[in-house]
């Protein structure tokens, strides 16, 4: 294993936070490269919040909201989406690497695709390498 | 014209050229241009490559694919095995680490497998491409009034979830169905239409296990349909239900006189008018008698002007 | 008022747009000559050399008005003297504040920009490729220079410590002088923040439907439009036209000029205070305002570059742009 | 300055087998802001949290982090601690070492340990930032709803009732009783299903505290715990219920036929129709789609009149109805009518329904005698389509050979992976059934296992192997359709390790239990959740089975997952229990981790209006100038306005800006 | 019969590197067995069988059964399947893990060999056969293709396949 990427993940407490409750539950395997902030919706995820976590070196951020049709809120997660695809659109445009940077639906009876996510996105973060970014400042 | 690369296989061209005989004078009056495979191989048969190495199976099989794709177009097989052994081996190349390996592979002979090629079986690329219509519209004797017991052949149906083009329900087909009724022919159905022939492994490992299974399906046709003939779309059935027949009956299995055995498109040639000689001569069930009948006089189409 | 204030205005990457709102004051101009003494006002107004200003006493200026972006070498080292110079330095105009559209010369190479300038564009006629050198030697014996490009674009307080910051491009002469006004009557935001009245384009734009007695309100955009499709409607807010207009984003200091005359608001302002990142904020608001993913896919088939759009006054100080 | 506690919990082995706490701690105390770093064995027991209580009483800290399992079971037991010692309980802040950490980085103690270090730095940094909240109260309106008149929904609404509390029951089809008013008999003790069902169904109806909205769907739910206001659909029947008397008359006369729902498709019924014989309330309805407008009486226009006696020519159904309840003249609109309610919670006990058959391709679906296990339920009930003769459909004649196959779509990744927990019953109670009424049926039974877990189930299908039914271990591979309607059975017996190969007159499926129709809708209406199995998603698995993610809303029955009779009717009760809760006290607490407006940063834009999926912000004047407000009492705190607004005017209580980005920053510190 | 863990886990381990990837998703159904025309026909060893024998770590034991060459790779257990554990695949895998132990019937060593040579698993000369039909003699396939075979030939050389000495 090249490194453990720190990936920074916004998580929603009604889907994806209870998804990696339950991935716990279940003693699913993952790397620890994945620190969650409990937001109540990713549509409370600011854009700016990823781009600030990329600029201090997060070497990935994931958004981890509610399937469509879930959303605790009714439709947060369409305004996430609007935002998110926008978003990976502008690191792309801006030169920086969109793959660093992932949106998932994950509900909270998905504790084995929350495991499977992080390890994904790990193994292709090992791949892509710290963040060029990281360590300046 | 529609293009499509005809992929051999093993038996049609070695052992049934009058098989390919038939592709190649159908397509073209049915407005598909078949563009040889120079070079292709064995795709390769599930007792070779796919009995001892994944890897090496679908590099083979990728091989085979690459010719179609440096032609810019899509694969079309008569053979059963081989479109089962292609499509699987399609599947399992896209898996990322599969297709980088086999890359690396075919790169010693160099050649780079892309994934643009589909592969298409022969019955449903008549079936889906050509069009039930298109077919009655080149039919010159009507085959009204014969009665076909249809054979699917495994490798077209399952896994549904690999085939570019699935039954709709696969323990139903009806593709085959719906190709020999586009001749006028009725095609009752009967309880072991999905059942396996016994061709293949089975036969070569135990030809007295696969002879239980063949003489089980055989019976359910006859005792359930009676039929004129047997039509199948898979070379290897085909080779059962002509060789097999002939040995339970020596055997006095069975009561009854072998049925005849057409491949679809023998029939679907011998309908549109082409020499039996060419398009229907090989066979051990003698077939004479159903071909004389097949294009006789009083089923000639009258010709619209 | 005892001693007049001494002012300098100092021209960096820029175009001197924000120096005529400076010239625009017109008849207020004078009133404020009365209390202001210009002693520094290059190269825009005075022809001079950069020991004019080295040889100046730290602290010599009283109010520095830094205006354009930071593009050549030139512009590091005469905003650091003017820093030493100047008791108080207001970046001017969004160059300084946050780079300018010029700023959006960061996401290319120099030299594709070299390229493009000076020999790619239908108009430039340069065979034999000619590009402008840091030094060269005329006629056997002028050994000349020219500020070096910089790799990027970079705002002013990427540079030196900038105290206040004045949004626009230009700034509307209005707030200028409410801008110096403020200045001499010490009536100063603290250090560090934008003069500004703090609000949105929409809180002085007329066609704002929140609110509005019709009942309507805002509603979500159900279609985008580029400023070239069709004609917009002059009553209607834009952004519900689907034109996208960043004035909820931006501030209106300016009084919703460009609104005025049916065009829609690009950003030049700044961000409303508290934010910390135009494009991002601009990215969020517009993203959230938008109806379905219908809809976002055409803005981003219509805007191909989203780092352009959102940014296009203030890339260099976005939040990652200014790491990368 | 704050004054940060931070409280590092082993969790027995729980977290300290993987992660090394004291290393945690140690780093804690080391971080700014941090007053002291304790640890302790269970932190959210007595003892540990007197720790809390105790330092908050020495004024030696003013905020605090829990490190241990999650707060999302945690987090109040904490805040209460808090409030004990006397701070205010949001200034509490919980780090996930447990289920995000040590449960799942067992194979990495190290990156364990480094990560917890991480999340710990997180949630001081947010709780450096964190602000004291007050907790508001509503007063609460004292009805209740109830969702589907089933069995669940029947005994919920009556217990309801009965503690006195004023409760609605809907019901999308005309009468109550949903699927147990379609069963023969009962497991395990085969009572009559109507029999024990009609009276239930009748106090419900009769019942002075509930009002019954038969052929009624939910439109619309606003609101929040205690004051929701709903919008009832009530569909149009094209009978004026209050004089129809349920006689019938009209459906005998009816020509427009179509499959009867309640018989599964088994038999036909008339286009005017009353559901079933024992319907509650029994009343008549037409269905417009097989309706065949006779003597042209479409909705709506007036008859024609007889050139001979001059008499209107009716319709026979209104010419039949002896209490004028229909009246094809009146022009009645299709949409029917709109009730609106309020009330203080809500049980949604909406039901299931089984997979059908065409869905099993090598089923042989296309033959007649290849039948549902409800279908089945049907044919052997005295109300169903034979009068209870065991008859196969494509011919009625009794079968001798029945099928029963069993776990079709359910433990299937290709439909469903959970069990559908109670058709192994059922198949059981059919086959003994059958054979107590037929003993030369030959009945085979295919099961991939058979569970039977519950008081006395295992007894009754032991007893079922005594009647001499046959079972067998292994599942259906297929069926082979052969002449006379027959069909080839294609299984295993597992025991043996044997192919089976039979023949069979019907073939019984017992085809998975999924959500209802119309279920999804009704869940985004209220903003429910699915888990993975596509049922509501309850609170907690084991601790909230019956209450969900929104407060007020509780489950009871299939729609939360299969469930038979006595399990349903457990759950509904406890629903009911839970339910009335809010309803006895009066009122309720406002959760302050909402959204507020700082209104001098308001620039009056607007953005946020629209985007509030409650409808809680409105734009006011303020010193004339349009100003958001949002309403505390329906902002539910999900931040999307707080993300949207460019003034930065709008703040998330509890998820502030500067807390996040303090995460952040300790994140990638 | 003893449970021995190791061997277990050795035995899983095993097929899931030839291929049998989802080996573990079995819950023992038998519906695969059920649809299977090997096990019909008298092959019993296969399915839901041969998955119990390698779950229990009775890989070696078997290694000398026929059962698997007589799986027609038809994939109806693949279809029927109510866990995704594609049998099919676990099938091959156990054929290859008796074809790279060279246990497996000698016969079968003719197809490889053909396939090395002629790129065609089964070749009999069909020129006869073709010219009757009106065929030209040699089918364009690698049969009489050169650089075809040389491909093919470098291909298995260079694969694990070549490694066995068969051809």
């Amino acid at each position: 294993m090249s490194f453990t990427p720190n990936i920074v993940g916004f998580a929603c407490q009604w889907c994806t936070y209870a998804g990696a409750d339950l991935a716990g539950n279940l003693r699913a395997k993952y790397p620890p490269s994945v620190k969650l902030i409990k937001v109540p919706c990713s549509g409370r995820v600011k854009p700016e919040y990823v781009l600030e976590a990329f600029a201090r070196g997060a070497d990935g951020v994931l958004v981890g909201g509610c399937h469509f049709g879930d959303c605790h809120y009714k439709d947060g997660n369409y305004k996430t989406k609007n935002r998110t695809d926008m978003l990976s659109q502008l690191l792309e445009d801006m030169g920086f690497d969109p793959r660093r940077f992932r949106q998932e639906w994950i509900s909270g009876a998905e504790g084995q695709k929350f495991a499977q996510v992080i390890t994904e996105f790990t193994e292709e973060l090992q791949e892509l390498g710290p963040n060029p970014l990281g360590g300046q400042e | 014209m529609e293009q499509i690369g005809l992929y051999l296989g093993c038996n049609i061209p070695l052992k049934h050229p009058d098989i390919e005989q038939s592709f190649r004078k159908i397509l073209p009056e049915l407005g598909v241009e078949p563009l040889d495979l120079e070079g292709a191989s064995c795709c390769p048969a599930w007792g070779t490559a796919p009995s001892f190495d994944l890897q090496t199976w679908c590099a083979i099989s990728s091989r085979n694919i690459t010719i179609a794709e440096q032609k810019g177009v899509d694969i079309m097989t008569g053979c059963n095995s081989c479109f089962g052994i292609l499509s699987e081996a399609k599947h399992f190349l896209e898996d990322k680490e599969m297709k980088k390996k086999v890359n690396e592979s075919l790169s010693a002979i160099n050649r780079t497998y892309q994934g643009t090629s589909d592969i298409y079986h022969i019955a449903q690329y008549l079936h889906s491409k050509v069009g039930v219509d298109a077919i009655k519209s080149k039919i010159k004797y009507s085959l009204d009034g014969l009665k076909m017991a249809t054979q699917t052949g495994c490798h077209t149906l399952w896994p549904s979830d690999v085939y570019k083009i699935a039954e709709q329900n696969p323990y139903e087909p009806t593709i085959l169905k719906d190709l020999c009724m586009a001749t006028g022919a009725e095609v009752p159905h009967y309880s072991r239409l999905a059942a396996c022939c016994g061709m293949g492994g089975m036969r070569s490992t135990d030809i007295e296990k696969s002879l239980k299974l063949f003489k089980e399906k055989l019976i359910s046709i006859k005792e359930e349909t009676d039929p004129d003939m047997i039509v199948t779309t898979c070379s290897s059935c085909f080779m059962q239900f002509d060789m097999s027949q002939l040995i339970l009956r020596e055997r006095g299995e069975i009561d009854f006189e072998p049925i005849p055995t057409f491949y679809y498109t023998q029939v679907l040639a011998l309908a549109m008018g082409f020499d039996p000689s060419q398009v229907a001569a090989i066979s051990q069930i003698d077939r004479s008698k159903i071909i004389a009948e097949m294009q006789s006089e009083q089923r000639l189409v009258k010709e619209v002007a | 008022m005892a001693d007049k204030v001494k002012v300098g205005f100092l021209l960096l990457g820029g175009c001197a747009g924000c120096e005529m709102a400076v010239v625009d004051l017109s008849e207020k101009l004078v009133d404020v000559l009365q209390h202001i003494e210009v002693v520094f006002w290059a190269p825009t107004a005075a022809d001079v050399k950069y020991t004019d200003l080295e040889s100046m006493e730290d602290g010599f200026i009283d109010v520095a008005f830094i205006d354009g972006m930071v593009r050549l070498d030139e512009h590091i080292h005469m905003a650091n003297v003017m820093r030493k110079k100047a008791k108080t330095v207001i970046a001017f105009g969004v160059c300084a504040a946050l780079g300018g559209t010029a700023g959006m010369g960061s996401l290319h190479d120099k030299n594709d920009l070299f390229e493009k300038a000076f020999k790619n564009t239908p108009t430039t006629d340069n065979p034999d490729g000619v590009f402008p050198q840091p030094q060269c030697l005329v006629d056997g014996k002028y050994d000349l220079t020219l500020p070096a490009y910089e790799d990027k674009v970079r705002t002013l307080n990427q540079i030196i410590d900038v105290d206040y910051y004045i949004g626009g491009c230009p700034p509307h002469h209005d707030h200028v002088a409410a801008a110096v006004t403020a200045l001499l009557t010490g009536n100063m935001p603290p250090k560090g923040s934008w003069i500004t009245n703090g609000k949105a384009v929409c809180d002085v734009c007329e066609r704002n439907p929140a609110g509005k007695e019709n009942g309507q309100g805002r509603a979500m955009v159900n279609q985008i439009l580029r400023t070239i499709e069709g004609e917009p409607d002059k009553e209607i807010c834009l952004l519900q036209q689907g034109y996208l207009c960043f004035g909820p984003i931006t501030q209106g200091d300016c009084g919703g000029l460009c609104l005025k005359v049916n065009i829609p608001c690009r950003g030049c302002g700044g961000p409303i205070p508290g934010n910390h990142d135009y494009g991002a904020q601009a990215l969020s608001t517009i993203g959230s305002i938008i109806k379905n993913e219908e809809i976002t896919h055409q803005l981003m088939e219509k805007y191909p570059n989203l780092a352009k759009f959102f940014y296009r006054y203030a890339l260099p100080s976005g939040t990652l742009p200014r790491r990368m | 300055m704050a004054k940060i506690g931070v409280y590092v919990c082993h969790c027995g082995s729980n977290i300290g087998g993987v992660i090394d706490v004291s290393d945690v701690r140690e780093y804690a105390e080391g971080l700014p802001d941090v007053a002291l770093a304790r640890q302790d064995l269970f932190m959210c027991s007595d003892s540990g949290q007197e720790l809390i209580k105790q330092d908050i009483r020495d004024g030696k800290v003013d905020r605090v982090v829990v490190a241990a399992c999650t707060p999302r079971t945690h987090e109040p037991i904490f805040r209460g601690a808090c409030e004990k010692g006397g701070l205010n309980k949001f200034l509490f802040e919980m780090a996930n070492i447990r289920d995000q950490a040590s449960w799942v980085h067992g194979q990495d103690p190290e990156g364990a340990t480094a990560k917890a270090k991480k999340v710990v730095s997180s949630a001081v940094g947010k709780a450096r930032n964190l602000e004291p909240l007050e907790e508001k109260y509503v007063d609460v309106t004292d009805a209740a709803m109830v969702i589907g008149g089933g069995i669940g929904g029947i005994t919920a609404a009556l217990e309801l009732a009965r503690m006195g509390h004023k409760t609605y029951l809907v019901e999308k089809d005309p009468s109550i009783g949903g699927r147990m008013a379609q069963l023969d008999k009962t497991f395990p003790t085969n009572d009559c299903s109507a029999c024990i069902l009609t009276p239930m169904m009748v106090e419900a109806y009769s019942h002075p505290n509930i009002e019954t909205l038969c052929y009624s769907e939910v439109e619309d739910v606003e609101g929040y715990i205690g004051n929701f206001k709903v919008k009832i659909r009530q569909k149009q029947s094209y009978v004026n219920w209050d004089k129809c008397t349920g006689c019938g008359a009209c459906a005998e006369k009816c020509p427009g036929k179509a499959p009867d729902e309640f018989n599964e498709g088994l038999s036909m019924r008339r286009a005017a129709f009353i559901m079933f014989p024992q319907a509650v309330p029994k009343k008549a309805v037409i269905d417009m789609n097989a309706c065949i407008n006779c003597a042209g009486r479409t909705i709506g226009s007036e008859p024609k009149v007889n050139a001979k006696t001059g008499n209107p020519i009716l319709a026979p159904c209104e010419k039949a109805c002896p209490a004028e309840a229909i009246n094809r003249s009146l022009m009645l609109d299709p949409n029917g009518t709109i009730k609106e309610i309020e009330v203080g919670s809500i049980i949604t006990a909406t039901g299931y329904k089984v997979m059908g058959k065409e869905n099993f391709k090598e089923m042989a679906p296309d033959s007649p005698n290849v039948i549902t296990a409800l279908q089945l339920e049907r044919l052997i009930s005295a109300t169903g389509p034979t009068g209870g003769k065991l008859l196969r459909p494509s011919d009625h004649e009794k079968p001798h050979t029945l099928t029963f196959v069993s776990c079709m779509g359910s433990r299937d990744k290709n439909f469903h992976t959970y069990c559908s927990r109670f058709c192994c019953m059922y198949m059981i109670k059919q086959a003994r059934l059958l054979k107590e009424k037929y003993p030369d049926l030959v009945i085979n039974m295919h099961f991939i296992d058979i569970r039977t877990a519950g008081k006395d189930y295992d007894e009754y299908y032991t007893g079922a192997r005594d009647m001499g039914i046959n079972f067998f271990k292994g599942k259906v591979g297929g069926l082979d359709m052969l002449a006379g309607d027959k069909l080839r059975v294609n299984a295993y017996d597992m025991e043996n390790g044997e192919t089976i190969e039979y023949e069979s007159d019907l073939v019984i499926l017992a085809s998975a239990v999924e959500m209802s129709d119309g279920t999804t809708e009704l869940a985004q209406k209220m903003g429910l959740q699915f888990c993975g199995s596509k049922f509501f998603r309850e609170l907690h698995p084991k601790l909230g089975p019956v209450e969900t993610a929104v407060s007020g809303l509780f489950l009871a029955g299939c729609c939360q997952g299969p469930k038979d009779i006595p399990d349903t009717v457990s759950q509904a009760k406890g629903a009911a229990a839970v339910a009335a809760v809010p309803l006895a006290q009066g009122k309720v607490k406002i959760d302050p981790t909402i959204s507020e407006v700082v209104t001098e940063k308001c620039s009056g834009c607007g953005i946020c209006e629209p985007l509030c999926p409650y409808g809680a912000i409105t734009m006011k004047k303020v010193d004339g100038k349009p100003r958001a407000m949002i309403a505390i009492s329906s902002c539910k705190g999900c931040g999307v306005c707080t993300s949207a607004c460019p003034s930065s005017a709008i703040q998330l209580h509890g998820y502030m800006e500067e807390q996040i980005l303090e995460q952040i920053a300790a994140l990638t510190a | 019969m003893q449970i021995d863990q190791k061997k277990i886990d050795e035995a899983v381990s095993t097929i899931i590197g030839y291929g049998g990837t989802h080996i573990l998703d079995c819950v023992g159904c038998g519906a695969c067995s059920a649809v299977c025309p090997g096990v019909k026909a008298g092959f019993d060893v296969l399915c839901r069988k041969l998955i119990r024998k390698i779950v229990t770590g009775h890989l070696e034991e078997i290694i000398e059964e026929t059962s698997s060459w007589g799986c027609q790779a038809c994939n109806r257990c693949t279809e029927v399947c109510p866990q995704g554990v594609r049998p099919q695949e676990v099938v091959f895998a156990f054929r290859r893990y008796q074809a790279n132990e060279l246990a497996f019937s000698t016969s079968s060593i003719t197809s490889q060999m053909n396939l090395f040579e002629t790129g065609h698993a089964v070749f009999t000369d069909p020129k006869a056969n073709r010219k009757k039909v009106g065929l030209p003699e040699e089918p364009p396939t690698s049969a009489y293709n050169e650089q075809a075979q040389k491909e093919i030939q470098t291909l298995m050389n260079n694969s694990s396949m070549g490694e066995l000495g068969l051809f």
